[in-house]
């Protein structure tokens, strides 16, 4: 049974309820560095470990901003031996289930850090995202930004949209944190909701001496509907992109812009080698291997192995993809990496009834097996 | 080579098939050291017709068939790819066939969803003896896969 | 010439191929021989083993120094560099003692020369003779001219000589020359005739002179051993037992004196018959009937000949001899109808389970034989009959053949997969028994999901006759009789028998020239507690010589015997410290850019005829690498290695390949070459052209441009894996601490480190109780009447006063780290903790008699378990001539969930007791209730022998177990009867209860060596079948009870067979990793572990001080599960990493079919 | 350990018990020798031609013997079925001599047996005897001797009416001694092989 507790919102100030929060985490948590998006300068929002809780003032975990995907630093913070204080981090759903998958491949530890989630409002690609913030106060921009929001209006500026990858997401709530923070739902109640989820959540939380409350009905029946909505954006682009990769020559034309700059890959939260394969020296041809692949195909397009690189990432990691739209954020030539990543993504999470980042108890299916399974891969023969 | 009827073609018979009428397939086989290299060797040595249609490499154990190695090939101008190991159970290395099974899965979730029919990717299990399970596997799939016409990535200038 | 072996095993089934492996890799040399042309044995007809329902036969192979046999599947042949193998021989003689033995061999001919044979078949096109195939069992037929085994590797031709009629056509159409039948020894192979028959000589001169032989003849004795003494050619001696002034045994012996390679022909009338034996067994080769038919004479004196000229007679002087002769499969004598009331041979669905395994096999007559033999309708039923040759007075076998209860279950098992209908529904199989002897640890289990899972039917019956349906003339109509006596009638599509073993019919002959004995069942002889011994020290028995034994067990014998023969050498011969042979000295080519050397081998018209070669040549010296390409007369002769060797020292490659047939039998050869060219092996490979070129060969318009792109393909892809083969590396050895640890000091414990510690090795027991025996210490007898206290006693005493071991009892292991050849283990016990660095582990922890704690055991005197009765009545405490009735329940317990495997010693126990009873007081009324007698083997007749002395048994199944209850303490057994249908109730006065045996708890010491258990507690080993004392944890091997029930014998062969395989380790200094093993490039490593997760050997760890990914070179295998697993290529398979698989997927594709 | 008591067990059926006690000196003891390996299979029965005729089937019958059912086994009718055809004895996978068996019972329950037990056994051994003596069947001497051994004035009468018939039809033939002797030898190798010469 999860602890609720409730937290004031002031004049409609959710940044500032927001801020006190992590405020109380550093002063009554005992937590001793803090991971939280925080406004670097004009337009930049990015990830800062926080030791001095006067920092807060920056904090802006609000900002519909979303430059990469912190799992990977959350894995950096946690990983080969102890921080040496109580860590915690503010991390969005997408991010928190990225580090499950990180804790799975043992690249981090969900021991040593405390999970803080907001409600996930979504976030801009972050061209759109300076558009957004371009001559204003930022933590002004996300309060109203998230207000408007909330309260079911379109937020201004009203011609930008969020980007796809956050219109596509049917997590907003990370479930799995120890502790998160309901915005979703609440409009009229004044607080905001607090509710741990673990033991160590429970016990941050019991420091804090927050209020108790109960959960809004009004809540569940917002957060259907925003789900509602985001499938069904969701599902529209998974049709769109299968009839747009409908066989393997419209693959190739879907990836044509590719420049093999393999920046998708380095802002995936779940690409987790320390260099990528396609890097390596296997993928260092000798001249007289172009000459031979171009004679067999009449013409060869350059530069090579894009088309390999996309699929033998899918094949390593689409099970674990969280569909942060990093890979789409990141690439320079625009190819939509997010829309395909997930349309295959979404089959072979299903083939092997896996979600990423559901529980970190739940085994990677390609580092697992059963003797009896998939009978229908060898034609029902074992 | 008659043409042959098709109710429905599959999708990825394109224009392609007209164009080639005496079309003969080119399957890379993947197969492990201990069960089907051995059974291909008997089915060679036994005598039994086997199609010229298939590229065998040897692999140690269909557990090592690293998913690029699929994708490559069928990007490379195969027409299909097989796997070959072990019967469930028989695995020189215990269980590098199960873990094979799940990959084959996994490539097959992915491939389809780009129209490549899931005949152009197999996994069996055929034991060292089984020679001619191994000559009739390939076989079949050369036939099957002679129907299916050319896989439309080799028309890819992208690799 | 005499050539000097560490031991020489006699057959080469699986048995003795485990035997001779066991001691190759050990280091010794070893001649493995067997009669047959083909090595394997029973085994090469049989692909799929009981329980996993496959082959598997590879796990046997060398596990560390992979290499040093150049192979991969073990039915196509052994290639250990240790071991020389003999085909077509036998053993004619066994002189001098143990230690010191001289064998005599004699190796038949096969008249063709391998080393010429291409395997082309041509000969056997063109043989018109038409014999049963052996291989098929007869389904199919084969040319006098054939190939024995179809998958043999060299595979080359034989003649067989019996059944050739003499036509010579496959010497004229050989294209090599293979086939030689010795013309150019006519000419000097002179025949006498001693005979004074009237017209005789001139008859004889006028035939002999077809076979081209030069003849003379003699009248009288003296005479003709004068022309024997001068004729230095005389060959061939045609003696007439009617010669006037003969005296035929000192005629025959001085003449064998004179000549001892003389062929001595007898002429014999009918009167003679016991006089031409006779001097048969002195040395005459052959007996012709008198008078003389030219017509029967002439082939058979050729044949004579034939032999006498090709065969060849070889001395070995060896230090042990191993006896792995296995077994033969009984016939169901087609004659004998009337007694055989199956129709065996007579209705054409009865087959013999061979028959069935190869119609069922890849390599047999094909699939479409898996129809009713009488119309060709699809099979839809099979029935097994049981103990058909087994379990038989009326045929004169008195055992249990042991094994084929469980071929049965895995041939009905294999029906219900491979014979299904077009709607996926399964063939109906059912197995008629008496009773189901599935006595192995798992069997029972097996037996069930048979039943449960698979839908086996099992009728407890014996089905008493098979005729033609009357419905349906394709079928075949079974009468019997189920337990309730109701006669029944069904139908079946096959009627399979499941044929017993028969000892070998060679055996005798055998037993003669080894001078041992056999029993009365006709096997070796063997002693009771230890059946790897003969009757004659230095001779010992593997596998199923001594007994019916399924494939474990007969390498556990195999293992047994390996390790006494080696006990022997060691003794005798003791071999010179293992020195690892010096890697030969190989240049540096690693960092060159590859220079190819491609040679392909054109001695076989084959290849030209199929493909153009100069196209083929000129498209391969097009490839990037290569620097010549050159074309081998003869690649498989020393003069075609020659030449490869020449054009390599001229063009100076670093990369060699070569494009010829059989790779497999070119890998010593390649390691020669490299040894010769400085050029490592790794950088030469040799690739099959062959083949394909000889399937095309044999189509009527075989398409030459498919072939030519087929032949390039293969040559291109082996060529693009060794352009970018590795930088050399050097092989990973690890040194090896040479002490054992032995954990359990009972009777396997005891006998492993006995074995061990025999060769030199210390050796430290650890046991936990205070003193040494273990559960063994209880027994007071045997079945057999042998003293088991006594052995005990002995063997204890033998222990504590061995200088290699040390005992520490009253002490427990409390944390073991380590692998083969490094472990350290803690030990704490009475004299305090001390810490043990050994190179291997034998866990031997043993069991006990299981506890029953119902009905009344605890509370009622009258209540006992069989080692409780068997101590009562050794001591006395118990008078058998006071009591008047005993009942006995078995399987209490057990067989069942809960314990579900039969303890194996039960009802050997329930026997033993059941005779100690009713020798003393043979007024005893004993009943004894059973689900299956589990007397298997030569305990049958135990079993026989305790009905005739009047126990009587009586059978009960789950549904109706007997029931117990107690009248003033003394029991009352109620139970159905069910032959009479009938309750029955009995009041004994005393009930024993067969309870079986449980493993010793060792939940805690299995974690601590990183060893598995089974469900039921026991060790789990590698492979049921083929590494059946390994875990698969390299280095730590299990023994005795608690790795499976059985009885002493049995314990004291898996302790053998536990030790042979610890010797292994401890024989070298080091211990050497493959070629082919899994690395880790650390700079890309990403730490995730995965690799971890799956490789099955634990050959990877993460090692937290250097925060990287270890791999143990000697635990891996070299699977491969690491490389694909990791996304980027961090973990590498040596031989086949992304470049060289990706390089020769290019290859492959190159040119597109 | 002494038990309560040495007595021989009490092998005690709870349906119906009556005559299944124990007997001092068994009668059936050398036939019990006969069969004590029998291991239950049926063979016998399954191969028996007769066994549909018979009350109890051989295996029943070989178990109740071995049982100890004394009474049970010389009530029974199954061994007077068996018409010697040595089938089960050929088939038998223990090697069991059981037509011996069979005739041995035959014999036992002539002396043993209850007074219908007797009867048959007067007729069989007038019938071997006839066969013996003339080499085949002879009818009329056949009857001759067996009401006499019947001692029953009144028997020969019962069967005047049935022996007419066969008379009329030609089934019944006068003495005849050509083929006399001529299974001499044939009986004396039948009791070397069944150990009893």
């Amino acid at each position: 049974m999860a602890t609720t507790a409730k937290i004031e919102v002031q004049n409609g100030n959710l940044l500032q309820s927001v801020q006190a929060f992590l405020h109380m985490l550093m002063d009554d948590g005992g937590v001793a560095g803090l991971l939280t998006p925080l406004h670097m300068g004009p337009g930049v929002v990015m990830p800062a470990l926080v030791t001095e809780p006067e920092r807060l003032k920056q904090a802006d975990p609000l900002a519909p901003a979303f430059p990469l995907n912190a799992a990977r630093i959350a894995a950096k913070l946690t990983r080969g031996g102890s921080p040496g204080g109580t860590l915690a981090a503010v991390l969005r759903p997408c991010e928190m289930r990225a580090f499950t998958e990180l804790v799975k491949l043992n690249q981090g530890n969900l021991e040593d850090l405390a999970i803080v989630s907001l409600d996930c409002l979504g976030a801009y690609t972050n061209a759109d995202y300076r558009t957004f913030a371009a001559g204003r106060e930022p933590r002004e921009a996300s309060n109203q930004w998230a207000g408007q929001l909330l309260a079911g209006r379109s937020p201004d500026p009203a011609d930008l949209p969020l980007a796809k990858a956050c219109r596509a997401c049917e997590h907003p709530v990370a479930t799995g944190a120890d502790i998160t923070l309901g915005l979703i739902g609440m409009r009229g109640a004044g607080h905001l909701l607090v509710k741990a989820h673990t033991p160590r959540g429970e016990a941050l939380l019991a420091k804090l001496r927050l209020p108790d409350t109960a959960d809004p009905t009004a809540r569940k029946d917002a957060l259907a509907e925003l789900v509602a909505g985001r499938t069904a954006f969701r599902d529209e682009m998974f049709e769109k992109t299968r009839a747009a990769t409908a066989s393997m020559p419209q693959l190739a034309d879907y990836l044509a812009a590719c420049v093999g700059c393999y920046n998708c890959r380095a802002a995936c939260p779940v690409c987790y080698c320390r260099e990528c394969v396609f890097l390596t020296d296997v993928f260092d041809h000798k001249p007289w291997q172009y000459l031979g692949w171009a004679k067999g195909k009449s013409a060869l397009r350059m530069p090579t192995d894009t088309v390999l690189f996309h699929l033998t990432r899918l094949a390593h990691m689409s099970l674990s993809c969280v569909g942060c739209g990093q890979c789409s954020n990141a690439c320079p030539n625009d190819v939509p990496v997010m829309e395909l990543f997930r349309t295959v993504a979404a089959r072979t999470q299903e083939a092997f009834a896996y979600e990423p980042g559901r529980s970190p108890d739940e085994p990677i299916p390609l580092s697992v097996f059963q003797a009896k399974e998939f009978a229908e891969i060898t034609g029902g023969r074992d | 080579m008659p043409a042959t009827e098709h109710t429905q073609p599959a999708p990825d018979q394109s224009a392609a098939v007209a164009a080639m009428p005496d079309f003969e397939p080119t399957i890379v086989a993947f197969v492990c050291n201990w069960c089907t290299y051995t059974a291909a060797d008997l089915a060679g040595t036994a005598r039994m017709v086997q199609s010229p249609n298939v590229r065998l490499v040897r692999m140690m154990c269909t557990g090592m068939v690293d998913p690029k190695y699929v994708l490559k090939a069928l990007l490379s101008g195969a027409d299909a790819v097989l796997v070959s190991g072990c019967h469930p159970g028989d695995c020189h290395y215990i269980n590098g066939n199960y873990k094979a099974r799940r990959r084959i899965k996994l490539l097959k979730e992915i491939l389809t969803g780009f129209g490549v029919d899931e005949r152009r990717l197999k996994l069996t299990w055929v034991g060292a003896s089984e020679g001619n399970e191994f000559a009739e596997t390939v076989n079949h799939m050369v036939a099957e896969v002679r129907e299916l016409g050319p896989s439309d990535a080799r028309t890819m200038m992208a690799i | 010439m005499k050539t000097t072996y560490a031991a020489l095993v006699v057959g080469a089934g699986v048995a003795g191929i485990r035997a001779a492996l066991d001691l190759a890799e050990t280091g010794q040399k070893v001649a493995l021989v067997d009669r047959k042309p083909h090595l394997g044995g029973l085994l090469t007809q049989l692909d799929y083993q009981f329980p996993t329902n496959a082959c598997g036969m590879c796990k046997m192979l060398p596990l560390t120094e992979r290499d040093s046999s150049s192979q991969f599947c073990m039915r196509k042949g052994l290639f250990h560099k240790n071991i020389d193998m003999f085909l077509s021989t036998e053993l004619t003689g066994l002189d001098g003692d143990p230690g010191q033995f001289t064998a005599f061999l004699r190796q038949g001919s096969s008249f063709v020369d391998p080393t010429k044979c291409i395997g082309c078949g041509a000969c056997s096109a063109v043989c018109p003779v038409r014999v049963p195939s052996e291989f098929n069992a007869g389904l199919t037929e084969r040319a006098a001219v054939h190939l024995p085994v179809p998958h043999n590797i060299p595979n080359s031709y034989v003649v067989d000589l019996d059944h050739c009629i003499r036509c010579w056509r496959c010497h004229e159409t050989c294209p090599t020359e293979a086939i030689d039948f010795q013309f150019n020894r006519r000419a000097t192979f002179h025949t006498l005739l001693a005979s004074a028959e009237p017209g005789l000589a001139e008859s004889a001169a006028e035939w002999i002179k077809d076979l081209l032989f030069p003849f003379a003849a003699e009248t009288a004795p003296e005479a003709a051993l004068e022309q024997i003494a001068q004729d230095e050619h005389l060959a061939m001696l045609l003696l007439d037992l009617d010669l006037p002034g003969l005296e035929p045994e000192r005629f025959l012996a001085r003449a064998l004196e004179l000549k001892p390679e003389l062929v001595v022909v007898l002429l014999a009338g009918p009167q003679h018959a016991e006089l031409a034996g006779k001097l048969k067994a002195a040395g005459a080769r052959l007996v012709l009937d008198k008078p003389l038919k030219p017509k029967a004479a002439v082939p058979v004196l050729d044949k004579t000949f034939l032999r006498a000229a090709s065969e060849k007679r070889l001395e070995l002087s060896v230090a042990a001899v191993v006896l792995a002769t296995g077994f033969d499969t009984y016939t169901p004598c087609p004659e004998s109808f009337g007694a055989d009331t199956l129709g065996y041979k007579v209705l054409p669905g009865v087959v013999t389970s061979v028959e069935f395994e190869r119609m069922l096999s890849g390599s047999g007559p094909g699939r479409d034989r898996l129809t009713r033999p009488g119309d060709g309708k699809p099979v839809r039923r099979v029935a097994w009959l049981q103990c058909v040759g087994s379990r038989d007075l009326g045929k004169g076998v008195g055992y249990c053949s042991s094994i084929c209860c469980m071929i049965s279950i895995k041939e009905a098992l294999l029906a219900r997969q491979m014979l299904k209908d077009e709607n996926g529904e399964p063939a109906a199989a059912t197995i008629f028994s008496m009773d189901m002897r599935t006595f192995g640890r798992d069997y029972q289990r097996y037996r069930d999901s048979a039943e449960e899972e698979a839908g086996v039917r099992f009728v407890k019956s014996r089905i008493h006759t098979a005729m033609p349906s009357p419905d349906d003339p394709g079928a075949l109509r079974l009468r019997y009789m189920d337990e309730s006596g109701e006669l029944k009638e069904e139908d079946t599509d096959l009627l399979v028998l499941a044929v017993g073993a028969r000892p070998p019919k060679d055996l005798p002959a055998l037993a003669r020239a080894a001078q041992v004995e056999l029993n009365e069942h006709g096997f070796l002889r063997t002693r009771h507690f230890d059946p790897s011994r003969t009757t004659r020290l230095g001779v010992f028995a593997a596998g199923s010589a001594g007994a019916p034994r399924d494939i474990a067990e007969s390498l556990i014998a195999a293992g047994a015997a390996a390790m006494e023969a080696s006990r022997l050498i060691n003794i005798y011969a003791p071999l010179k410290e293992k020195v690892a042979e010096p890697e030969p000295e190989y240049r540096d080519v690693g960092r060159e850019a590859p220079k190819v050397l491609v040679a392909l081998c054109t001695s076989c018209p084959v290849l030209e005829s199929a493909v153009d070669m100069e196209a083929l040549i000129a498209r391969l010296q097009s490839q990037p690498a290569v620097i010549a390409v050159a074309r081998i007369d003869a690649g498989c002769t020393a003069p075609g290695w020659e030449k490869i060797a020449e054009l390599a020292r001229e063009k100076r490659p670093n990369r060699i390949l070569l494009g010829a047939c059989m790779p497999y039998a070119y890998v010593p050869k390649l390691r020669e070459l490299g040894a010769a060219l400085g050029l490592n092996p790794a950088f030469m490979d040799v690739a099959d052209v062959y083949t394909p070129a000889m399937t095309a060969a044999r189509e009527e318009n075989p398409d030459r441009t498919a072939l030519g792109r087929e032949v390039f393909a293969t040559l291109n892809m082996a060529l693009a894996r060794l352009v970018r083969a590795d930088t050399l590396r050097q092989r990973s050895a690890a040194p090896v601490y040479r002490q054992a640890l032995v954990v359990g000091g009972g009777l396997a414990g005891m006998t492993a480190a006995v074995g061990i510690a025999d060769h030199g090795y210390p050796v430290t027991i650890v046991e936990s109780e205070e003193a040494l025996g273990g559960a063994a210490m209880r027994l007071r007898t045997t079945l057999e009447g042998r003293d088991p206290q006594r052995y005990m006693a002995d063997l204890v005493e033998q222990v504590e006063k061995h200088p290699n071991i040390t005992v520490r009892t009253d002490s427990r292991v409390v944390l073991s780290m380590g692998k083969a050849g490094a472990f350290s283990t803690v030990v704490y016990g009475r004299d305090g903790v001390a810490t043990l660095e050994h190179g291997t582990t034998i866990l031997a922890t043993g069991g006990r008699e299981a506890k029953v704690y119902d009905y009344g055991f605890r509370v009622h005197p009258a209540t006992l378990t069989q080692v409780e009765l068997e101590q009562r009545l050794a001591s006395g405490e118990l008078d058998a001539g006071a009591l008047g009735s005993v009942a006995m329940i078995q399987c209490w317990r057990s067989r069942e969930e809960g314990r579900n495997y039969c303890s194996r010693i039960c009802c050997a126990g329930a026997l033993k007791n059941l005779h100690t009873l009713l020798r003393k007081n043979p007024g005893i009324k004993v009943f004894v209730f059973y689900r299956d007698i589990m007397s298997y083997g030569f305990m049958e007749q135990f079993y026989t022998e305790a009905r005739r002395l009047g126990a009587i048994f009586i059978r009960y199944d789950l549904e109706n177990r007997p029931q117990v209850a107690f009248d003033n303490g003394k029991p009352r057994i109620t139970a159905r009867d069910p032959v009479l249908g009938e309750d029955i109730q009995i009041s004994p006065d005393i009930l024993v209860l067969s309870t079986g045996v449980e493993p010793n708890d060792v939940e805690e010491l299995a974690e601590q060596f990183g060893v598995p258990l089974t469900e039921d507690g026991f060790y789990r080993e590698a492979e049921p079948k083929w590494r059946p004392v390994d875990f698969l944890k390299y280095g730590v091997f299990m023994a005795g009870l608690a790795r499976a029930p059985g009885n002493m014998g049995e314990h004291v062969a898996s302790a053998k067979a536990a030790a042979e395989r610890a010797l292994r380790i401890l024989s070298g200094e080091r211990l050497d990793a493959g070629n082919v093993v899994a690395e880790v490039r650390h700079s890309l490593c990403s730490l995730c572990g995965r690799c971890i997760d799956v490789c099955p050997y634990g050959a990877r760890r993460m090692d937290l001080d250097e925060d990287r990914i270890e791999v143990d070179a000697i635990l891996c295998q070299g699977c491969g599960s690491c490389t694909a697993v990791c996304p980027n290529s961090a973990a590498v398979l040596k031989g086949f990493d992304d470049a060289q698989v990706m390089g020769s997927i290019d290859a492959a594709l190159e040119e597109l079919a | 350990m002494r038990t309560e008591s040495n007595h021989p067990t009490t092998l005690v059926p709870p349906l119906h018990g009556e005559g299944r006690g124990p007997h001092a000196v068994d009668p059936l003891d050398e036939v019990r020798d006969l069969v004590r390996a029998c291991m239950q299979c049926g063979t016998c029965t399954a191969s028996c031609p007769n066994a549909a005729s018979m009350d109890l089937t051989p295996r029943q019958m070989w178990r109740s013997l071995l049982f100890g059912f004394t009474d049970e086994v010389l009530r029974s009718k199954t061994f007077w079925m068996c018409s010697a055809c040595y089938t089960c004895t050929l088939r038998c996978p223990r090697g069991l001599q059981l037509t011996r068996a069979m005739a041995a019972l035959k014999r036992l329950a002539a002396q043993h047996g209850p007074g219908a037990a007797r009867r048959k056994g007067i007729f069989y051994q007038a019938f071997i005897d006839n066969v013996h003596k003339y080499g085949r069947v002879q009818e009329m001497d056949l009857m001759f001797h067996y009401f006499m051994a019947m001692r029953d004035p009144l028997l020969p009468l019962r069967f005047t009416p049935v022996g007419m018939k066969l008379l009329a039809k030609g089934k019944l033939h006068a003495p005849d001694g050509r083929h006399k002797g001529v299974l001499d030898d044939l009986f004396t190798r039948v009791r070397e092989l069944e150990g009893n010469p």
